[in-house]
């Protein structure tokens, strides 16, 4: 167990599975001599030499459709999207070929890559560097989909998903990057599609995943000092999806929020508050609420991205709420 | 053709043979695409999308320059390529009528068909979207340094889709075994190539982006062959390459389409350009095999692609639980089926 | 009033809409010549000329491009998608682009065009041509969506679509260009973006839009032979979303089912499931159901696509259900 | 030079005027990224997404083929040739700084500035995102008789982006007034152009796609001027063209990156062909100005930028309501914010 970063974890998860799997190769640009927009990649190319360390250019569609036809032919390819904001240039690549192969081909031909990408604001990177696009991916059935909002779950989830026999989303949080915390590499905090109470309560539920985990919990601690326990669960993956650590959750609660930084409308806080409303009716005192980003493009200026997203502050006065239902002077 | 090198006789000889088969092949083609065409016809097809490769038979000069172990994409006209790769037209039709035996258990149809086996990497039905899929099977040859080759099959119209130029550009600074080879039928649907290319020298296009080019003609299955040797050899030395095979388009785009953007004059002339009938002459004419012989061979193609017809129709079609398999790999989670989910709610 | 085609009805809408318009123009695949891969724009280029009916290379990024271009520059371009399955190839050019510009730009660059596409099952166009992918055009804010069920609408939603200030993604459905209508050019069944009860009913509310609407008429109608009355709402536009029209509908009948062609999770589905969940909670008596498509990509066999997708049937079934929760036996 | 032609004088004079004119404006917009960096320095600026044009003054030679009422879009590093377009500088700053008084309201920053009444459609943090537009502008201009042109400038990494063909394709097919402009300064990122690209004559691949190709050096504005008039002269005529700009980026990539994948001497070397320099000094070396004309001239661009950099960082912060505009046009519906919403819920 040492402490490490985000960052070094993903690193560390890379470079020990390609040490593993020689059929593992990175393909994406500046991958290799420049080590990764974000760093993540940074030594893996003297190590691993240009065979496997592939420094494309910029042609998103081509470098998702090679890491298709590479997967397909023995290797375990795994492609940088350098920001999600690009899938809108290769959600053919992913949807109509990496997710549909195994089942057009009727089961023979499999697809074992894995699409690493980052996601989310905090950098005033604007509209187009700075969504949250796993809904996408979520409604695009032969995808898998994972998001780990900690250290040792950044090492562990990106480990696991680079044994899949599907192809696998995975979506790092250009926010975590930095962050620090314990990574154990023999101990998973949980096993891959396995959600986990990342807080124990006993009067409300928050579901959520990725760096608003962290805000969650925070809401949660301020929470706390009402008196109001606020029980978190972590998903980790979005598919497969583990209904029933949320449901028992909620089952037990009674009160719900999910909290999700992408937007709103059509999103990943959309199908888990449809399924905990599905599965935990009768247990239900409130409504569920969605805690997600506004409905809008994330805006440049420094203190309006950070208002386009749920905060910690947001969280928590929604969860007062919900428990205390005095919004009368909420409304503005 | 006479030489005075010794070991002619022989190569000739290979060469004779070789070229029989060819047209066995092509012949093979047409005939299973006719039957594709009457299955429509009968109603046992999967619905109309249907793309018959009548006319596009000499890319057979290019499926014989690849060896076991080479790999394929193909667009969605790709019968003729699979077949011309060894597939079982039993299978084939059988998967085009959505029947459980098919290539791909019923689920994929015609513009779908694959087989690992055989090395088809699998029938794309997004105008372009297998042609990067090569350059990655590339860079698994190339790393595991198997000697195979990967290549990509599509239709003028995905000149004009991007991907093309961004697979092209990677597979030439890679240095990858890749061969792109584009069957210029002249038409993407209704439009003429001249009105979707303001270019339409596609080898100079390949050319542009650091790729050998070759343009062969589509109706000289013999020409075609030995222009694609050559792209082959530089492909599997790590010199990736384009060919274009020149052909037209005989029949609809698709069983519905019958043609109206195009004059009967014109079709009569694209027909005149007929790889398999300009095969069958010069065999007869070089006196490689004589009318009844190649007759004969005719017949037999004919009664097989019956027969695989016969096989196609009378089976089964799959079970309805079988639509939940193959989205992901059989050991992980699976869909679960709405009607049991809803239950699982109204149970709750 | 006369009786057409939903086919016809499109055609009529974008000629009389282009003989008003001088600056619409007409640009995708087989627009022209052919008359549309389903005939929706036959007769176009006769009357309007190629320079406004513009028969584009098969290039959909640049096509979608091409269209925000022309959007900004005094046309009003309608692209055409030929199938909505294509969106992968321009999800960046909509959602990055045409969504976006707007808002980057401050206000200043408005794009007022319309993507014309057609989805859904129905023609064993298998898994690259049979889907429903709204809930990604539903993510993404910027882009208003409708999806007409009917002849008229198919007629004045379009007609609504061409004077909309801001980029428009309009659905058609593969299987509804032969059914037949009446049409009133002089009047629409609704404004823009308002939904409509299309079948009064007392005990359940069923939410759908596109050809889903006809499937739960059908299945309205057969509830009704068991002694349940539906009411049904066709959303009609799904952004903007009229809530109001469906929640007033449920708090009345305190039972819902939503029902979409698209793949269930992560879907339109989740959305409205969502939104009802949080508006009418309190009168809710039991969940509110996701009748929608299975999570899969589309099967090309006759009966896996069938059974891939909601029928009349499957909603009847569930809506006996959902009245007398005798559902027991019902699992298999 | 000379020349008996009587009318030659005035046309020279012009020219010199003109040559002057641009490098007053390169000096303007050398200033000017100076500027955004010290902007970043002082925490002022939104972010450290920002991406200098210093080294690429030469597309100057570009811009002025120009005239008013041509539109264009910009790549990620567009400053450049904005402020050559007539931007106001302080109003630039402001919007990379987020402020309420930038062009977009503080809500698109460095990379998506725009501005409809200098005709620049918008600036692209997607490579290759904006090239597109440039032909649906070049539908309007040709479909209403306007003459105008439109330009996409963009980056040598966007050669590598799959729609930049399709856009080529579709301009020299339709003959639309459309000029493609490449700024290649040798780099994406960390990625040398060799390593991106298989084949680097950029021209010879705009010729395959059927436009009139150039290629000009980006350190003689001039130069590059007489080629670019070339272009748009056959654009403005319905034959569209590329022309590609080399240079230099002198510096990291973005402000964060110090560039560790290049070598200081390729560093000096590159920096020695700085188009504003070659610039100044030919003016001196032709007598069109004098080291202290010129001096003056330097010192009247640093001063406007330091007036430009104070006023934009006093400028004040848009108000938090104001995210919820703009998403759709005013009179339309408008996104509910969240906090509504939920109160909304809680209260019904
Ligand atoms: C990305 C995409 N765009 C459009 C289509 C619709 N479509 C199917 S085939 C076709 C024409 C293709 O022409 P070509 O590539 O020349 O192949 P051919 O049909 O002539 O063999 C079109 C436009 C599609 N399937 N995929
Ligand atoms: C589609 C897309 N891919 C990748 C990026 C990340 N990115 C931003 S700038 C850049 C390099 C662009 O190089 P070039 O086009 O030469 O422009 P330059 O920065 O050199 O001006 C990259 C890879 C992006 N913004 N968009
Ligand atoms: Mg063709
Ligand atoms: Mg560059």
């Amino acid at each position: 167990m040492t402490e490490t970063t985000y960052r070094e974890a993903l690193r560390a998860a890379l470079e020990d599975a390609m040490a593993t799997d020689p059929t593992i190769l990175l393909i994406g640009e500046e991958v290799g001599l420049y080590g990764g927009a974000y760093g993540v990649t940074k030594g893996l190319l003297d190590r691993f030499g240009p065979e496997r360390v592939i420094d494309a250019p910029i042609s998103e569609p081509a470098i998702v459709g090679a890491a298709v036809g590479a997967a397909m032919t023995g290797s375990r390819p795994v492609a940088e999207l350098m920001y999600v904001d690009f899938a809108g240039l290769v959600m053919d690549q992913l949807g109509n070929q990496a997710a549909k192969s195994r089942y057009m081909f009727g089961g023979q031909i499999a697809v074992p890559m894995v699409l690493r990408t980052q996601g989310g604001t905090g950098r005033s990177a604007a509209a187009q560097h700075s969504q949250s696009l796993e809904g996408w991916f979520l409604h695009t059935p032969g995808l898998r989909l994972a998001m780990p909002a900690t250290v040792n779950d950044a090492y562990h989830l990106l480990r696991a998903a680079l044994v899949q026999p599907d192809p696998v989303v995975f979506i790092e949080h250009k926010g975590l990057y930095t962050m620090k915390g314990p990574l154990d590499r023999d101990r998973p905090d949980a096993d891959w599609g396995r959600a986990l109470v990342r807080r124990p309560g006993r009067d409300l539920t928050i579901v959520t995943y990725s760096r608003m985990l962290h805000e969650s919990l925070a809401a949660a601690e301020a929470l706390a000092g009402q008196g109001i326990e606020a029980e978190v669960v972590d998903l980790r993956c979005l598919n497969p999806l583990d209904e029933a650590v949320p449901v028992a959750s909620v089952r037990r609660t009674g009160r719900a929020m999910v909290v999700s930084e992408g937007v709103m409308t059509g999103g990943v806080a959309a199908e888990l508050s449809a399924r905990l409303q599905e599965l935990c009716f009768d247990q239900l005192e409130e409504p569920i609420l969605r805690i997600a980003g506004e409905d809008i493009p994330i805006p440049v200026s420094p203190d309006l991205e950070r208002a386009a997203i749920p905060s910690a502050g947001l969280i928590a006065e929604a969860g007062l709420h919900l428990m205390r239902r005095e919004v009368a002077e909420w409304a503005r | 053709m006479t030489s005075p090198d010794p070991g002619a006789a022989p190569v000739a000889a290979a060469r004779n043979t070789a070229a029989l088969d060819r047209y066995r092949m092509m012949r093979r083609i047409r005939s299973f695409e006719e039957r594709v065409g009457e299955m429509f016809l009968r109603g046992e097809s999967a619905g109309s999308m249907l793309h018959l490769s009548i006319g596009e038979e000499g890319v057979v000069g290019v499926t014989d320059a690849m060896v076991e172990g080479d790999s394929f994409t193909t667009h969605h006209r790709g019968h003729g390529v699979f077949l011309a790769r060894g597939a079982d037209p039993a299978r084939m039709l059988a998967e085009i009528g959505g029947r459980e035996i098919g290539y791909c258990r019923g689920k994929g149809g015609s513009m779908h068909i694959a087989d690992r086996e055989l090395g088809h990497l699998g029938a794309n039905a997004i105008v372009g979207g297998g042609i990067p899929h090569v350059v990655g099977a590339g860079l698994s040859y190339r790393n595991h340094g198997t000697g195979q080759v990967s290549v990509a099959f599509f239709g003028d119209g995905a000149m004009q889709q991007g991907v093309l130029y961004e697979a092209m550009n990677m597979a030439a600074l890679w240095r990858l075994p890749v061969v792109f080879c584009c069957i210029n039928n002249q038409y993407g649907m209704g439009t003429r190539i001249d009105r979707a290319s303001a270019s339409v020298d596609f080898a100079a296009r390949a050319g542009a982006f650091g790729l050998a080019g070759a343009s062969a003609d589509g109706a000289d299955v013999e020409a075609v062959h030995a222009a694609a040797q050559d792209i082959f050899a530089g492909a599997r030395a790590g010199r990736p390459g384009f060919i274009e095979v020149s052909a037209y388009r005989f029949h609809g785009h698709a069983r519905m389409d019958k043609s109206p953007y195009r004059t009967a004059e014109e079709e009569a002339e694209g027909r005149r350009r007929d790889p398999v009938a300009n095969a069958r002459a010069r065999l007869e004419a070089e006196g490689l095999a004589d009318a009844d012989a190649l007759d004969r061979l005719d017949a037999e193609a004919a009664a097989e692609m019956d027969r695989a017809l016969d096989a196609a129709v009378q089976a089964t079609m799959p079970p309805l639980p079988s639509m939940f398999e193959d989205v992901y790999a059989p050991e992980t989670p699976t869909p679960e089926p709405l009607r049991r989910r809803l239950a699982r709610i109204l149970n709750a």
